[in-house]
């Protein structure tokens, strides 16, 4: 199995098909794995893939723009790949995907139960639930810096003309900025896990995405990273979308 | 091929002819058909101009007993009990209002989950003619007949889902393959006034009558039928509409399912022929279908 | 920054409510205000002239008006800032009035909320720009899409204006179903007669282009300037040279059925639609032929005194600009075989309304009279039953197909003057006879020829002995009636053609559940799209009789004429902008955007030493609408005159 | 929960062609509501970035109503689909983090429907009057 990774790649390489090759390597520890850039059919020797290698590669393309790139795929990252491609961030002739199979443990039996047994509460102890959990941000935005999707060349955090919301680790910039972050993946979000795991203070960021991933599937039936042809969620729109909080 | 049977009240009555030879067809053919035990009435005309949750609950009650006795699918024959029962299906998988109130009703739950078929639908779609017309043993060569559908067999089309609307054609298919001659008439989905039988005789004697008239002229001798009703009007006012407007019909309405019978070589005398008011016989005879009993 | 707040008493409709001497206090108090007053009418001559004297005296460059709604004086006070040499776009209006003193009846409590009004409209012209009008050029030249009646009148104004016109029919000739027609109600004129000196108007102007055999392939670009591929069909034969004399045609020996003439007559291979086409030239229907068919024949070629028959004749693509295009794309018949209870379409006695006009019409396949395609035989009972397809939500369109019960009306007139023994029966629903004459078109009808009306449906059309029998209720006796017809007419409703949903998005308009094209406003912009630049005439927007076709067409032709008489066209500012340095390229605001107003632009950036791609906004495009902003996630595209630091800095003051 | 004397600030994002032309017309009309609500005008409703609505409640304001054409009437056409859609993602998701339902509302109001504006800000006003006070704890 992981020959034939290696010849695929240096294949890509012998061929001049790529600049990079985005893969993982063993870590210090001997034991998990941590991201690989392959510039050359040795460095290809460094492969590994086994159920260590959880990081989501997709994050790395936003660096890579411009090259021709092999990235070594698994389910998430063929998804976030989906969604960047959607997004004209990258052609297809410039990306070689090698899709490999996970070897998951079992998935939980219902993605969102930890989103319902949120929903399950009345609004005053959710508002207390997240007032607690954002009030530890400390806004060092590695939640964003980690995120596939999060390419945008300056992002409204950041900007002061207009000051979008306030900068200062505060609650109410916090929650703005957390706020602004969902919204901001709303359709978009595969829900790899990769900002909850990079989240120094522990926020249960993915409850956050998967809350707005159940409801765009609920209300009209959109899934992001399914297609490439599919239209962002927030510029398209079907004229049965639900009406019934309107007045 | 395993059904749920639902014979409903007129089969076990008034239409026992057609309860007995759709027996017979199912036996001579292999399809194993079932009783539903315990079996209510589908409510028929008088529940759903009365109440119309009564017109859901009764045929879900029927349905309800059908899946407890493991099957996931009911034949019918009379039109009417097909009609409601899918009628009844359609509302407790679309309308989960009604279906909240039937279910509080019958106090069970169910969402349409057994099919409802047509034995028509069986024959012609399931079995298929091609199979059936391999198991004819005495073709009924040479017999004209008017294929009659009645109201209730095609419409309303979104819910019955059988035939075409306008020209449906199972009946003549099937017809067709045991070698008789379905006519091309224009009545098939006429009224025959129904259930005016008792209470306004004369609507039915004129509707009625305009049928027989129409494939007398269009040259059938005899005119099969899917609904009890039909036949019963058909065949048991004949009498009267002679009388009242001075005809001389003599043609004998059968159930599909009757010739059907006589074509796969059921014995003649398990297929009811007794219970009909214009005597059949003499035109079987004729056409050398029976011989001399 | 200087800021001049200019409170309206408007008499006593503003204040009578608020005090407008404290709401004028207060604005001074404001941060960049320089100056605030109070004045009776302040949209009245003295009242701009205050503004004005008052801009002069204290240098003043923005200004906040407060008064009335913005829809009505807004543009007066950007004016006198124009006059007094500020830029008209550094003005804000404060709603105080239907906002506020019209609304509200507590002086202190409205007071209070016309002071918050007039510090939103402060905070939001602090971030007012300077804006300047755009303009942008156009090609003067107009594509007319369908050559029918539309399609004529369109093309006749705008010649008459001298400016050039293009018509792309698809079929061999213009005219059009009108030219199907034989008479035309109420007034009875002779559909050629009418309409024939129009083709030859279109066809001898030298300001009109026809392409016949043509379609659009693609649209591109936008008003003033739109970019189209025409897919010219291979005719076989050369419109330069034929000079239409028929000998092609007098001898070709392939015949088959004449669509012009509904299938009830013959035409050759080699045909021309019509006698009054134009172009008055053949085209070989290939499908047809012989030659295209064997190879073995060639008999047009050899006889053609011109050498006009070329086999080998290709599809063309030809590329044009325009400045506008008029949709004029017509209608096509309802399909009534969906009909069981009309037979589906079976029972060749059964015939729509278009046949009819062929069989009356004198030059048509019958020569005029009335007879049953079945057995020729001349129909004396005729039944014609009314909204065949309209109005009916189950198997046709929900819509009145607006013409039937006046088209139908006439034809039952047509058969008494065709046969004086005959009889017409009529199946209607309702008589919609609204316009000009009409009622009593059909109350003539009636009364002085003899139709018999009915009201109620037909439940069945079936044959019996040779004749129809049509079976149906009075519903005004109560009384079911049967009727024993020679032939049964239906008034199919007008449908929209069976490829307009694929034009609709190949010029990037909008069309409905019916595929009819959709207008910018039902009651106020009938004849334009939203799609600036294009425009719609006739049938194709929604089913129209022959005076509302040409009054639409006439419509549209003056918007366009309105268009073209422009050097430049100007438009508003207030439109969507991009800064490259933010834009990701994520085409979010591309795939938003209801006009197609962005394109997709690959820059060099230097920075980042890479090609990248950005959104661009197409100014003459642009309506102004923001949407591309709100999904903008990284704000790098901004709507002028609503932009997110104006709004973000009003929300700085709530 | 309610403060002495406190009096709901209520923002109302309205769409230029069909809510604040029917808001005007409540005022040709002279029918009375209360002062409650502020206006902003915007060209269209899908004009409103989810982000302004944030920065309304963190901000203080006790209510965000968006108002729009009514489905079909767009003057763009399509604007309010999309405003529909975006919203109804926001909506859910504020709530989710425990904003009480009735602090942001949206609205069709058409420039006809004078009656219809005004009556929905009663009812909004005492809606919010009910849900009292938008506290967001800590500064800015």
């Amino acid at each position: 199995m992981i020959e034939e990774l290696r010849n695929k790649v240096k294949e890509l390489f012998a061929s001049k098909r790529v600049d990079v090759v985005l893969g993982y390597q063993r870590a210090v520890d001997g034991v998990s794995a941590k991201p690989l850039f392959i510039y050359n059919q040795e460095d290809a020797e460094r492969l590994v893939w086994d159920s260590y290698c959880v990081y989501n590669l997709a994050c790395y393309l936003k660096e890579l723009a411009g090259k021709k790139v092999g990235i070594i795929a698994k389910a998430c990252d063929v998804k976030s790949i989906a969604v960047l491609l959607q997004e004209n961030q990258w052609k297809s002739q410039d990306l070689f995907v090698i899709e490999v199979e996970e070897v998951k443990p079992s998935a939980p039996a219902d993605k969102y139960e930890s989103v319902r047994k949120l929903e399950a509460k009345s609004a005053s102890e959710r508002l207390k639930f997240w007032e607690e959990e954002f009030s530890r941000c400390i806004r060092c935005y590695a939640c964003r810096q980690v995120c596939p999707m999060c390419y945008c060349p300056r992002c409204v955090a950041d900007q002061s003309m207009p000051a979008w919301f306030s900068r200062a680790n505060s609650l109410k910039g916090n929650l703005s900025w957390n706020v602004t972050r969902a919204m901001h993946l709303a359709g978009r979000c595969i829900d790899c896990g990769e900002c909850e795991r990079a989240c120094p203070v522990g926020i249960p960021l993915r409850d956050l995405n998967k809350k707005i991933e159940k409801d765009v599937k609920e209300l009209f039936n959109y899934e992001a990273g399914s297609s490439v042809e599919q239209k962002p969620l927030l510029s398209c729109f079907d004229k049965n979308d639900p009406t019934d909080f309107i007045k | 091929m395993k059904y749920a049977y639902y014979p409903g009240c007129s089969l076990h009555s008034t239409a026992k002819e057609y309860d007995l030879s759709t027996k017979e067809v199912a036996k001579a053919l292999n399809i194993e058909l079932t009783e539903i035990p315990d079996w209510v009435c589908c409510g028929a005309t008088p529940a759903h101009i009365t109440m119309h949750l009564l017109s859901l609950a009764l045929p879900v009650k029927n349905l309800i007993q059908a899946r407890k006795m493991g099957a996931d699918e009911v034949v019918t024959c009379c039109a009417a009990c097909f009609s409601r029962l899918k009628i009844a299906n359609k509302f407790m998988e679309d309308d989960p209002a009604h279906r909240e109130k039937v279910e509080k009703i019958v106090g069970e739950e169910y969402e349409g989950e057994v099919k409802v078929r047509h034995f028509l639908d069986v024959l012609v779609n399931y079995f298929g003619l091609k199979n059936l017309g391999e198991r004819v043993t005495k073709k009924l060569s040479g017999l004209k007949v008017a294929c009659y559908y009645g109201c209730l067999l095609t419409r309303p089309p979104e819910v019955t889902q059988l035939d075409d609307l306008e020209d449906p054609h199972l009946i003549d298919d099937l017809m067709r393959t045991i070698g008789a001659e379905p006519v091309q008439w224009p009545y098939k989905t006429e009224c025959c006034g129904a259930s005016f039988s008792l209470t306004k005789t004369d609507i039915v004697l004129k509707l009625s009558g305009d049928i027989l008239q129409m494939a007398h002229d269009e040259g059938a001798r005899a005119i099969v039928v899917a609904c009890p009703l039909c036949q019963s009007n058909l065949d048991l006012r004949q009498d009267a509409i002679n009388k009242k407007y001075k005809k001389n019909f003599n043609i004998p309405v059968f159930y599909f399912t009757q010739l059907l019978g006589l074509a796969l070589g059921v014995e003649p005398g398990k297929l009811g022929f007794k219970k009909h008011a214009v005597n059949p016989v003499p035109l079987l005879r004729e056409n050398g279908i029976l011989g001399n009993l | 920054m200087k800021i001049g707040v200019f409170v309206c008493h408007c008499g006593t409709n503003i204040a009578g409510t608020v005090d407008v001497e404290k709401v004028a206090k207060a604005a001074s108090g404001l941060a960049n205000v320089k100056y605030s007053t109070t004045y009776k009418y302040m949209c009245s001559s003295p009242g701009q002239a205050l503004i004005w004297d008052v801009i002069k005296e204290k240098a003043l460059d923005r200004v906040v008006v407060c008064a009335c709604s913005p829809g009505l004086h807004e543009k007066t006070f950007r004016k006198c800032l124009e006059d007094a040499g500020v830029n008209p776009y550094l003005i804000e209006i404060a709603n105080i009035r239907e906002h506020c003193s019209w609304v509200h009846r507590d002086m202190e409590q409205a007071t209070r909320k016309a002071i918050a009004i007039v510090k939103l409209a402060v905070a939001k012209v602090s971030r007012d720009k300077p804006l300047e009008k755009t303009y942008i050029s156009i090609e003067k030249k107009v594509l007319i899409i369908g050559g029918g009646i539309a399609g004529i009148q369109s093309a006749i104004d705008i010649a008459f204006a001298k400016y050039p016109v293009v018509i792309v029919e698809r079929e061999p000739s213009i005219g059009g179903k009108m030219a199907q027609f034989d008479k035309t109600f109420p007034t009875l004129d002779c559909a050629a007669c009418i309409l024939t000196p129009k083709m030859v108007t279109v066809s001898q102007s030298k300001y009109v282009t026809i392409h016949t055999c043509s379609e659009i392939e693609e649209v591109s670009g936008h008003v003033g300037n739109f970019t189209v591929k025409i897919r010219k069909k291979a005719r076989s034969v050369d419109l330069k040279k034929c000079a239409g004399c028929g000998a092609c045609w007098n001898k070709c020996p392939a015949k088959t059925a004449s669509q012009f003439d509904m299938k009830l007559g013959k035409r050759t291979a080699i045909y021309v639609p019509f006698p009054q086409a134009v172009p008055n030239a053949p085209v070989i229907d290939r499908g047809n032929c012989l030659y295209f068919k064997t190879k073995k024949c060639g008999i047009c070629q050899k006889v053609c005194p011109f050498g006009a028959i070329d086999y080998d004749m290709q599809d063309e693509i030809i590329e044009e600009k325009f400045g506008a295009i008029i949709v004029a794309t017509g209608f096509t018949q309802f399909d009534h075989s969906v009909y069981g209870e009309y037979g589906y379409g079976k029972y060749k006695d059964v015939i729509t309304g278009l046949h009819f006009e062929r069989m009356v019409n004198s030059s048509g396949p019958t020569g005029g009279k009335v007879l049953r395609p079945s057995d020729g035989k001349e129909a004396k009972d005729v039944v014609f039953i009314q909204c065949v397809g309209s109005r009916d939500e189950q198997k046709g369109v929900s819509y009145c197909s607006r013409v039937c019960c006046m088209y139908t009306a006439k034809h039952a007139l047509l058969l008494k003057e065709h046969n004086k023994d005959a009889q017409a029966y009529v199946f209607y629903i309702d008589i919609r006879a609204a316009g000009k004459n009409y009622e009593e078109f059909v109350k003539n009808v009636q009364d002085k020829h003899g139709a018999v009306y009915l009201r109620g449906r037909v439940s069945r059309v079936f044959e019996k002995g040779g004749k129809l029998i049509v079976r149906g209720a009075d519903t005004l006796s109560g009384a079911q009636i049967e009727i024993q017809a020679d032939l049964v007419v239906l008034a199919a409703g007008l449908v929209a053609q069976p490829d307009a949903a694929k034009l609709a998005q190949t010029m990037h308009i909008p069309y409905d559940k019916n595929n009819l094209f959709t207008e910018a406003h039902p009651k106020l912009a009938p004849a334009e799209t939203i799609t600036s630049g294009v425009f719609l005439a006739g049938a194709c927007q929604s089913p129209k009789d022959i005076p509302d076709t040409v009054a639409t067409a006439s419509a549209a032709a003056a918007k366009v004429l309105g268009l073209l008489v422009q050097d430049k066209l100007e438009r508003e500012p207030l439109i969507a902008k991009v800064d490259r340095i933010l834009c990701s390229g994520c085409k979010a605001c591309y795939e938003a955007c209801p006009f197609h107003a962005i394109e997709m632009k690959e820059i060099e950036d230097r920075q980042l030493k890479r090609k990248r791609t950005v959104a661009e906004v197409l100014e003459g495009v642009c309506t102004g609408c923001g949407n591309c902003t709100a999904v903008c996630r990284m704000s790098a595209i901004d709507l002028e005159g609503f932009s997110n630091r104006q709004i973000m800095e009003q929300l700085g003051e709530i | 929960m309610t403060k002495e004397g406190w009096e709901p600030n209520i923002i109302g994002f309205l769409c230029n062609w069909c809510s604040y032309a029917g808001a005007d017309l409540a005022g040709t009309s002279r029918m009375e509501y209360p002062p409650n609500i502020k206006i902003i005008r915007v060209p269209c409703s899908g004009r409103v970035n989810p982000l302004f609505v944030l920065k309304c409640l963190m901000n203080g304001a006790d209510g965000v109503l968006i108002s729009g054409c009514h489905i079909g009437d767009c003057h763009y056409s399509e604007g309010n689909f999309h405003a529909r859609r975006r919203f109804a993602v926001l909506k859910r998701f504020l709530e989710y983090l425990g904003l009480d339902p009735r602090r942001f509302q949206m609205s069709w109001v058409s420039a006809s429907e004078g009656d219809k504006w005004s009556k929905l800000i009663k009812e909004l006003v005492e809606e919010i009057k009910t849900a009292g006070p938008n506290e967001v704890t800590g500064d800015d």
